[in-house]
């Protein structure tokens, strides 16, 4: 039996394939160690019965942290000891998932010695994730860890683990310093990252230009996206070298431009933007990076409420700020984000995301109570029914 | 007590020098080939950036592998990417085809750049969470075998992102992807009335249900769940481990597309309905694979240079894409939720 | 101070310009009929006090209808003892509004004799209305209008009275007999347009192709909306002599089709219509009548759900079956409006729109019981929400 | 008993000659002037239609007068359209010219084709109406005489419709209206406990409420409001005549603009808020004639020709509406009710 139920004949057959196969993995930790073994052993049995075999989480941590770990129990912890309990803990990433071969090496150490030696990098919040260890080994872990400088990221009902594209550290579309943002920012809200205190999860993503590299405006209850207030630089010397390599500018570029914003002289081989049209939307400046540039007025449109389906449906985040500069050290946008989740505090029910709340209390609600500026920015179109409030000073 | 909150590294400490120097200073950039990426910065410096595809569940032999590749070609520095790909980072060019030859001993695929299928953004599934409706990992696997050309080549209309979301929590953040697989129940929670109120918050299980199908029942001090009313997203479950839903028999994934989160040309959009149900067909997902593959395929022949798949589809209209797929269209597809109406068309303008 | 209420200096002031004045009309109706003197008097009270002076009707009627009379009572009787009883009938208008002088005048004649002589041509449902009589009048004034041919309207919970465009008695646009397919629908549902029996109101226009002439996607229940299966006709030759006019076809024809479907070669002046991209807008139509018309197989669209924002929101009406032929005697037409009236019956809250139930138990529901089959015509996208319903004969 | 349920007169008895002839055989149309259509048959047949601005509320002098006319010119027959304009249909065209004169002399407006503002669809208002927050006739006609010239000429971009609705009921669907003037309350409605057991069903007014403001209040047998939940939209006062609303300092009317009905280029829209209120200022409300003039001005210089008002503002925006317009843009502007997070924007794609 016991022999019977290390073999794995159907997760074997995901060892196959020209992709990298995280079976082979997991048999590589479970080579040397137990936790990694009975894995793979609940793991096949999952899949013979097309069922998962952990539990609800309980709470387990480590000291002075609210979040961090997720506590994760196999409910066939007769079949598998050694995975009875198999948590996992989240390693804040280094800004824009920068690393040195050092940096990793220290974290592999660390794990080898007390988890399953199983990884995720990263989670899909941004954390590298530590796969699988023990509840009294947490401490000793953690301690390790902070002695080679990482820390644990979020969960529970707290800021979670903020992320940002790679940015200026090798894009040239970057419009602020990502990197330095997403630093800040996790320094500033360290309290708030590690101890829930609020009514759920609140994350933040942060991307240096509209193209979203970290899909912020799907994925984070604030999301930060570069833009510019000034105009797109145009290079005209570029814009011909294009043209005579046969690119198709007015296919490729001018026909696609949402607002109809590029004009493309076929003659002099010039293009002119109206940028009072542009909307920024990047398509131009993506098909043509040598020539065109993101301006140079660059900062931040900031974006509220983003999340997935349960419980009122997905929501990708929302305008509210449609620009604010983003320079050390972040005053408004530290003020911003404490504003904002005050209120959301103050106002949100337990479980309640703040996209949640602000649909649930409605927008005009949110702007007055935080004295934020209403602009038709916020907007795709304003209000079709003539369901709006009149305020006691606003009447007789 | 412990150093806490202390923060990440600064990235400072972890960036190569030829980043530390053109910090900001980027003029634009090339792909020379699926996979290489090419930046050349205003003082004229190159970088080059080779990207690989990574099973993201990795052993710490692995990680402990890639840094031996970085040590050697990148001076020990290295990236990830927001979808889970690794990046080696040269300053000398001279390195990218040493690099790339030893990347193809290693059996490790390059690419993932420009109009590719990049990695897969994915979730926990069997392996990690309680809440899994479908597995993740082994899903992606099979998937990622299927669409290994499409990742190493540059052969669609323009990016492809594919995710899979082991449950309704959708940690793969799936609803904006082009291509979108989640797991999915098809049947009510069972309630375990002994335990129920032991471990659960009545009130709470009573909020937690978008549809209000749930109600209490004073009698068992327990709650009910009203059939008609329950679409199996599994929330009660998550608030409440007294109501399990996984079903080994109904569980299964459903795909959704057309969604996108780039601010490129379009607005970002949800990704919809194609495929309501497919069964769980572990350990290779081959109904799943087979789908996906027929609506990439379908995209590549039909949409136009630059396209996304949602805005092939908004230029054709859905009428024409369950056409093309062959994909039946069911009384599912129709949205009945809040928003609902604003999904009904509201014009005598379509297809036939 | 009897005096003084006959001035109307406010409402004189609506006797100037140059657009033809209501006031006038209800001094011309004054000088002759005491109730029309009243309302005069009471609607410059309005005007003064800014303020409405009617109560909410009572129920008033003919024999054996439930509807068709509008009750209205003043809320200053004692002021205005003449307008004390002000109701309003409701008269079932012909098929596109066609009328004889020698109709108009029967009408003009009965309600000289019966009401005030104050008239609206017509009601925004369509009827012709006529306004201000008193309770004891109705029944004598329904049988003279009975008898010149004049049945009642709608109102109440019912059937309201049904209208539509000009149609094929003056537009070349026209995909089916609007007229015909009214005045039959009219006659068949004679029942529930006279006796309030359902959860609420009931509108049903009818327009003979998309430009909608009777606004029926905004304003009925059941919105007809004439269209084609087959193909737009091109007459080549008309076509050239726009291009002779000097009519830009480029400009106001090519590039403003949704859906890019009119190709025009300026050489041989020839236009190319892609009918299978063609969303049938009627745009190119409309701009060049004489060289472009609607196909040879007309028929409808039925959509469903049109009402003001009360209560949910306002809705537009939904597209429910793309295609219909109207070919009388429009038995398809009829059995469905029974299916839905009769679905809507068994499962509508009082005072709730069949948009609004559908809305509230779901298309999904309503098509299943119906046993409409579900096409992706009916929506423009499908859910982006996974909370969609297996039946148990779906799963095992 | 009478006799009852014979329905309206069929048109065949009432529908002139040349229609009855060419009755679906209509080839093509011209506008020949403001106010007057050519339609051509197949049969080589021609009619003239001749259309009149009609003040709707009209005495049966009125109709008669018009009924005068038609015997004159169009030989007994005419029609109203589907904005309450009279049409007079002519089959020679040698008529058509002292027609024009007559209704010269007689003052009536011909116009209302084309590229025009045609009449005002409205609802009965103060004349008639026990829940009128303003009134519609004289709103409408001080309207109409401003906008007079834009009835009688075609210099607008295309066509503009204008509604006018009295109360939140909106009879005169104006929802889906280039410009839509709508009559509202500010304040909550008054509640007389004293009769309210008496006249209303306290189930029914606190369903009536679309914001649930209404609770029941047992110890009156009565209800009560919430004053924050209320939006003052007279549901309840429909429903139950001791729940007045109407409030001369307060009430006064909103303007919606961009809406349509036509399926021509775009699809149906709804009309959007764009001034959320004027003052009630009877007889004349300037505010309001001035108020959708300006809207109408802005729109003339600006749009393409053959944009409607809503495409106009989609092409450039809603953000460059307001700035264009100088109208403030508010709290209130922004959307709170059920669908409020589909109009929300969900890109960074916007002007400044
Ligand atoms: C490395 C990475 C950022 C990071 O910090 O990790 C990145 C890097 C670049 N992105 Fe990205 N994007 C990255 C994730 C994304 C994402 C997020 C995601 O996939 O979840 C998006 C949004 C996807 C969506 O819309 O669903 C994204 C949408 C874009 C776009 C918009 C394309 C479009 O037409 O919609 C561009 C512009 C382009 O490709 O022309 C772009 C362009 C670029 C450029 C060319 C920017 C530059 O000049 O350096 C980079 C190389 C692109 C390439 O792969 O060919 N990047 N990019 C991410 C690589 C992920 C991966 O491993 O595949
Ligand atoms: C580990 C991770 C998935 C992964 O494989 O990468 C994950 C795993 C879990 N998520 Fe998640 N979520 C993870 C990213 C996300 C994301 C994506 C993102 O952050 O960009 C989302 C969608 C975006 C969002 O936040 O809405 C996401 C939406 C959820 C939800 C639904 C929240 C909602 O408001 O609808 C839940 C349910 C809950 O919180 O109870 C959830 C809950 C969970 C729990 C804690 C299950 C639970 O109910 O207790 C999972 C623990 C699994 C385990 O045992 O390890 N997770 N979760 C991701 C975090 C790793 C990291 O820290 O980097
Ligand atoms: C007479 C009438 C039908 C009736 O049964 O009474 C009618 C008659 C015609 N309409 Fe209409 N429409 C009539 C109300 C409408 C309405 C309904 C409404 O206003 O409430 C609409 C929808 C308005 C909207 O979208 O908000 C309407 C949208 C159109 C359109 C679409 C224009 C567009 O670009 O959106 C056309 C096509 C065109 O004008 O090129 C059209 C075209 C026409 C044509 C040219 C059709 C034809 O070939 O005979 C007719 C003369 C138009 C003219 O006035 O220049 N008719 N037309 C209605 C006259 C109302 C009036 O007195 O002004
Ligand atoms: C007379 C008329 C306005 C006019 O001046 O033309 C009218 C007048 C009234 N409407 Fe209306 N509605 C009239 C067309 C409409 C329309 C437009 C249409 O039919 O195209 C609408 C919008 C479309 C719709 O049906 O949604 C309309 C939506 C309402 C509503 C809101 C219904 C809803 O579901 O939201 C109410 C409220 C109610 O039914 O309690 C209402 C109620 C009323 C009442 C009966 C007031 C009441 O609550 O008792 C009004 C009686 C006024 C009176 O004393 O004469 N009326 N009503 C129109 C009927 C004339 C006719 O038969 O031709
Ligand atoms: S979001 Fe913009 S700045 Fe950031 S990596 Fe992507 S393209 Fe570059
Ligand atoms: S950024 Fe987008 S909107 Fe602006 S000019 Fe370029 S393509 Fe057009
Ligand atoms: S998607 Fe669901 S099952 Fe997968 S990791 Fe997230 S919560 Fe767990
Ligand atoms: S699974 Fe979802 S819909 Fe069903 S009862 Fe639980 S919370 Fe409600
Ligand atoms: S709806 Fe169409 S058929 Fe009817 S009058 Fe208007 S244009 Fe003609
Ligand atoms: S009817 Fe409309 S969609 Fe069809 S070809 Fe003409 S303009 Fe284009
Ligand atoms: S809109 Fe309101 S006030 Fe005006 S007629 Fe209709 S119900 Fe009466
Ligand atoms: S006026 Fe409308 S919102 Fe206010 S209490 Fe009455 S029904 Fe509710």
């Amino acid at each position: 039996m016991a022999n019977e139920e290390k073999k794995t004949p159907l997760l074997d057959q995901l060892e196959e394939g020209r992709w990298p196969s995280f079976v082979k993995e997991i048999k590589k930790a479970a080579a040397k160690n137990k936790k990694a073994e009975a894995l793979l052993g609940q793991l096949e049995l999952s899949y013979r019965e097309k069922k998962v075999h952990w539990k609800h989480g309980g709470i387990v941590g480590v000291k002075g942290y609210g979040g961090g770990v997720i506590g994760r129990y196999s409910d066939v912890p007769e079949q598998f000891p050694d995975a009875a309990e198999f948590h996992t803990i989240r390693v804040n990433q280094p800004a824009g998932w920068f690393y040195t071969t050092e940096a990793l090496r220290k974290l592999c150490d660390i794990w080898e010695k007390y988890g399953s030696g199983l990884t995720n990098f990263h989670g899909s919040t941004g954390d590298a994730i530590l796969l699988g260890t023990d509840t009294d080994k947490l401490q000793a872990c953690f301690d390790e860890l902070a002695e080679a400088g990482f820390d644990l990221g979020g969960s529970g009902s707290d800021l979670r683990t903020p992320s940002c594209c790679v940015g200026p550290a090798r894009c040239e579309f970057a419009c602020f310093d990502t990197l330095d943002v997403c630093h800040e920012i996790t320094m500033e809200f360290q309290n708030e990252l590690h101890r829930p205190m609020w009514p759920y999860k609140f994350k933040i993503k942060i991307a240096g230009c509209p193209n979203d590299c970290v899909a912020s405006i799907a994925r984070a209850d604030l999301s930060v996206i570069g833009t510019w207030r000034d105009e797109i630089r145009v290079n005209q010397e570029e814009v011909k070298a294009y043209a005579e390599a046969g690119f198709d500018i007015q296919g490729m570029v001018v026909d696609k431009c949402p607002k109809k914003a590029v004009k493309y002289n076929a003659e002099t081989r010039e293009i002119v933007i109206d940028n009072e049209s542009c909307t920024r939307c990047m398509h131009c400046i993506n098909e043509m990076p040598r020539a065109l540039r993101v301006g140079k007025e660059g900062g931040a449109t900031l974006l509220i409420g983003a999340k997935a389906p349960i419980v009122k449906s997905a929501f990708m985040s929302w305008v509210i700020i449609p620009f604010m500069e983003m320079k050390p050290p972040y005053t408004e946008l530290k003020d911003f984000i404490r504003t904002i989740t005050d209120w959301w505090d103050e106002n949100g029910k337990t479980r309640e995301r703040i996209g949640e709340t602000i649909y649930r209390l409605g927008m005009p609600k949110f702007l007055r109570d935080t004295g934020i500026k209403p602009v038709p920015q916020m907007v795709t179109a304003p209000r079709a029914n003539p369901y709006y409030f009149w305020y006691p000073e606003e009447v007789k | 007590m412990a150093r806490t909150d202390f923060g990440p590294p600064h990235y400072s400490t972890l960036i190569p020098d030829i980043i530390k120097e053109n910090y900001g200073k980027w003029l634009y950039h090339e792909q020379i080939r699926p996979g290489v990426l090419k930046h050349v910065s205003e003082t004229g410096a190159e970088l080059y950036t080779v990207r690989v595809g990574s099973p993201r569940l990795a052993s710490i032999d692995f990680i402990r592998e890639i840094c031996e590749i970085a040590d050697k070609y990148s001076k020990g520095h290295l990236r990830f990417t927001s979808r889970h790909n690794i990046e080696f980072l040269l300053d000398d060019k001279e390195m990218v085809e040493p690099l790339l030859e030893e990347l193809a001993r290693r059996g490790l695929p390059v690419g993932g750049t420009g109009h590719s299928v990049s990695n897969i953004v994915h979730t926990q599934g069997w392996v990690h969470c309680h809440s899994a409706a479908t597995d993740a990992s082994g899903l992606v696997k099979s998937l990622m075998d299927g669409l290994y050309d499409y990742f190493v080549e540059n052969k669609l209309p323009n990016m492809v992102r594919i995710a899979v979301a082991c449950c309704l929590n959708m940690c793969g953040a799936v609803h904006c992807s082009d291509i979108a697989i989640v797991g999915i129940h098809r049947k009510p929670p069972r309630i375990d009335h002994e335990k129920l109120h032991k471990v659960c918050e009545i009130p709470s299980v009573i909020q937690s249900c978008p549809t209000g199908a749930i109600k209490p029942n004073p009698k068992l001090k327990s709650v009910e769940v009203n059939p008609d009313k329950c679409m199996y997203c599994g929330n009660c479950y998550t608030v409440c481990p007294a109501m399990p839903i996984a079903d080994p028999e109904n569980d299964g994934v459903a795909i959704f597309v057309g969604g996108k989160v780039s601010n490129a040309r379009t607005a970002p959009k949800f990704s919809r309905l194609a495929i309501p149900y497919l069964p769980n067909n572990p350990p290779r997902w081959t109904e799943t694979v087979e789908a996906v593959k027929h609506l990439l395929e379908v995209y590549a022949e039909n949409a136009l240079p630059g396209e996304r798949y949602g805005e092939w589809i908004e230029r054709i209209g859905w009428e024409r894409f369950f056409k093309l797929t062959g994909l039946p269209f069911t009384e599912k597809h129709i949205d009945d939720f809040i928003f609902a109406p604003t999904t009904f068309r509201t014009t005598t303008q379509f297809n036939w």
